[in-house]
């Protein structure tokens, strides 16, 4: 395990002071958590938005704390939920007066956890609201079991919710405009490598040098299928149709695209994704309105991609565009 | 048999002994199937439940296992953190105020902590989590009011061996379908430990 | 190899059109170039700002190119210098009448290739001057050889004189903030692994599973010296070490500082050197104006990190905190 | 001697075959003390060059030499770009307009590419760069007025094993000081290529 740190049990506080040396005017601890605020929370009279999850997903989620998308961002050890007593300190933090709303990854783990804190800050008399992001088509959307997994298309989720709210909306508005935007976007991601937690020191699999793996999660667990090596357009044109397939997406209509690297895929590479994508979604007539390339929600030092499509409308596009202060999405 | 506050406390030491000796194991099994943290999570809960416990004094069981509880539920984290810290925290609730507790409130605690978990975690007998080994052992209680310390570990051992043929329909091992066949549930692998653990502390009373 | 990528050979011409897909307001490419240049290009009026370099170090150099900091950006072939005919279609598509100015980083193909350019250009009668940015405090600063490295610091000529240039600053005054900023900025990176050029398909060194390489560059050069891994304090203060023994910065002076990742090192770990960086200025005394922390230079999918710091006056603090619409650094 | 425009062209397909067989090698070889494309370089451009030659009508061996050294220029990039197409393109010059060239013309074309290369890199002899092979060619076509192929092919291969124990002053493999010392230095590998090309030529013409 080759990684810069100290003491692997302190990673994600080493972390966490680190981001606040480099964002002091813009975000802060609160003391004795690791849950990373607006400096200037709690909004009075905005609705307050808190996300988070394990830590090893950065930029997610502390740098898309700032005006315009989230109020505070409760960070877990590596790949593990945060507890509820955390999330509810950063519920306590943000709540202005006009609710809270919690943006939570479909993962067992999340759900229980921000679902646990919602209840203790709702025996306190906050007014709490909850949508669960679960983008992922690799996974199967059933309720029979855990369901579609919440992955880069959270970054969507965070924007237009995190804009609506600056604009003054409501609570219920806030969860509606985040709801839509969940029923809007897909999500799917590839790894050529796994990834090693720190504190386990070992990587979640193995593949050999010819192999990639479709359908991988954030959080180094093994994906849904593992076959050889493609090229770039062969993996973009895989990722982009098994998005496609589940969206329902005519000529004419408008998305916006996320190329996000994983971990330690070069630039260079996503852009490379990012031009097979652009020509697929030509080739059907479907308008591309906005792109973001780059490291979004990763997964360690994992090497790999995900493609999310995010269907668009008028109001998803102007909370798309409205200004954010987040050190990692400004607009 | 009878637990007293001194008995709940072992039970716990115990627990972690074995979590601790075998949190390499359990993030093994985590990573076949998880995101292999499962032992790192225990083993960071369960330590800080010792610390807390043996630094505290306490009247009554149902105080310990609510300390229990609020720890796991702030130091484990993941899926496993709210699981076990509503185990705890239902069961606390049931023998709330007892200075010690026989096998039939124990038994009865622990369908209420069984209760809880299927609430919190949607999961049902069969789904591959440690609902697969809460189940066995809340029946085996039911089943008898004199409970025999050998046979409720060998119960355990059974379940948790169960889930190895199980394909996965909750947690993270769900996203895995049939490749989850053929693996144990880190999560029941970890609740035998701790009823490995109590089954050593009724041996000793008895 | 593990690459997402299609012919190792047209990977530079895949990238590009995949970055003009993504920012397609912002910037085109010049027909049958490897020149990313301003979509409004040239402004007239303003001096021209032309920057490049082999490709493999993005975002540099194309994710720089926007209203605020460069006009052009024109990328080689992976870690190779572009060719001077590339780098004079560059200079006059953006040569707006007020001149163009090269910003070159020390590397003897890129002075060569960019020299001859200017060459070619003032031939046409187009006013053309070049600073070279010379940052990395690894290499002996010395006339007898090719003398330091240009590194991550270049970002900060690049910001700096964008913003100088946006002023409507002439030629000689936007050459002159860009030589304060070279004379005021020093870097040094370290990597944990090489990396690997796609058409050559080979790593550029071996590195043990124990061993770190201080002082590397950017191109998978070995560094300048080989040790064993260290904690994450330990190589921040290394590094910081060797950049203050050469800037003479004393207490109650004001820096900005980069944590830049080579390529496939966690934003985590980059957070976590910048806290140890932070601690050490403040024991010193001096005062951090501003941070980013991010992959600014790449070395490909190189594990490692490089530390700058730019002593900054009254003067450099504005132009540091101008507008940039550049893709890639945001202001 | 004498070289006609046919053998500057056949002159430039041997160093082409020369530089693909020793892709690798050349790329190795800057991967010790560099950056690893030297031969990826030098491949893609005098690829390009015979190409250019093969599809074009010539009239005049500076014509040839000139397409050279415009294709080196625009393909090669790097540090060897500029270089070997600053050594053609003065060789073009020192040519201008003659039909065929004879031994001393050479050297003075030679002598004129060295300048170049000199004004251009800053390097001296004894910089570890290909500055290493080019003078000792230039001297040795200075020494005499009748060119004995199988020396200039020596002379060559000498002056690129020099470079092996000297420490690099210029280019990338600067930065490695005392570190350079103990490798080839790849552009001096790719010169004398070059040279022994031009001696097959010769031979062959002679
Ligand atoms: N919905 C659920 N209901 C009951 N138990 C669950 C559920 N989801 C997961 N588990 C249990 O949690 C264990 C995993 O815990 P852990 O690895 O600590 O958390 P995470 O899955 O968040 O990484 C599984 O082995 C399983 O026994
Ligand atoms: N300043 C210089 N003067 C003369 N030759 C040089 C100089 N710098 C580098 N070289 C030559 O260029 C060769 C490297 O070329 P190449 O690898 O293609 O370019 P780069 O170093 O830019 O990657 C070196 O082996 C050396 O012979
Ligand atoms: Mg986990
Ligand atoms: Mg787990
Ligand atoms: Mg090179
Ligand atoms: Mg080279």
């Amino acid at each position: 395990m080759k990684k810069i740190i100290n003491d692997p049990n302190l990673v994600v506080q080493d972390m966490l002071e680190g981001f606040v040396y480099a964002h002091p005017n813009e975000v802060k601890v609160l003391p004795n958590t690791t849950v990373v605020v607006r400096k200037d929370a709690p909004v009075s009279n905005k609705v307050g938005l808190v996300s988070g999850g394990g830590s090893g997903h950065e930029p997610a989620h502390a740098g898309y704390v700032g005006a315009g998308m989230l109020d505070a961002a409760v960070a877990g050890e590596v790949f593990t939920s945060p507890t509820p007593d955390q999330v509810f300190e950063a519920i306590k933090a943000v709540d202005g007066g006009a609710g809270v709303l919690l943006i939570i990854k479909n993962y067992t783990g999340d759900v229980m956890n921000f679902e646990m804190a919602a209840e203790l800050a709702e025996a306190e008399g906050i007014n709490v609201q909850q949508v669960i992001v679960n983008d992922d088509v690799a996974v199967e959307d059933s309720s029979f079991t855990t369901g579609r997994r919440g992955i880069a298309g959270t970054v969507f989720v965070h924007k237009i919710a995190g804009a609506k709210a600056s604009q003054g909306a409501s609570l219920e508005e806030v969860k509606a405009v985040a709801e839509k935007t969940i029923a809007n976007v897909r999500s799917i991601g590839m790894a050529l490598t796994p990834c090693i937690v720190p504190a386990a020191g070992e990587p979640s699999f193995e593949l050999n040098e010819n192999e990639m793996e479709i359908g991988i999660g954030i959080h180094g667990e093994p994906g849904i299928e593992r076959k050889a090596i493609a090229t770039a357009d062969e993996i973009a044109t895989e990722l982009t149709e098994k998005i496609l397939d589940d969206m329902n997406l005519s000529s004419g209509e408008e998305v916006a695209v996320m190329i996000n690297g994983l971990g330690s895929t070069p630039e260079m590479e996503l852009y490379v994704v990012n031009k097979k994508v652009h020509e697929i979604l030509k080739d059907k007539g479907i308008n591309v309105y906005d792109t973001f390339v780059g490291e979004f929600m990763t997964s360690l030092e994992m090497a790999g991609c995900s493609v999310t499509l995010l269907k668009v409308d008028d109001e998803l596009k102007e909370l798309l565009d409205a200004e954010s202060k987040a050190p990692a999405f400004r607009k | 048999m009878e637990l007293q506050v001194a008995d709940v406390i072992q039970w716990m030491e115990k627990s972690n002994d074995s979590i601790q000796a075998n949190k390499d194991y359990l993030s093994s099994l985590d990573r076949a199937i998880g995101d292999g943290d499962h032992g790192i999570n225990m083993a960071r809960g369960f330590q800080e439940v010792v610390s807390k416990l043996t630094t505290s004094d306490y009247q009554t069981v149902s105080d310990v296992l609510k300390d229990v509880s609020m720890t796991l539920l702030s130091k484990v984290g993941g899926a496993s953190g709210p699981l076990f810290g509503t185990a705890f925290l239902k069961m606390s609730t049931t023998v709330k105020g007892m200075e010690k507790v026989d096998a039939n409130q124990l038994g009865e605690a622990f369908q209420e902590a069984l209760n809880g978990i299927k609430l919190r975690g949607k999961a049902n007998k069969g789904d591959k989590t440690l609902v697969d080994v809460w189940e066995p052992v809340v029946e085996f209680f039911k089943s008898s009011d004199s409970i025999d310390a050998n046979a409720l570990a060998e119960v355990a051992k059974q379940a948790m061996e169960s889930t190895k043929e199980l394909e996965a329909r909750r947690g993270r091992a769900a996203y895995l379908k049939e490749r989850s066949i053929g693996h144990l549930d880190p999560g029941s692998v970890s609740s035998y430990y701790i009823f490995t653990a109590l089954s050593e502390v009724l041996q000793k009373g008895a």
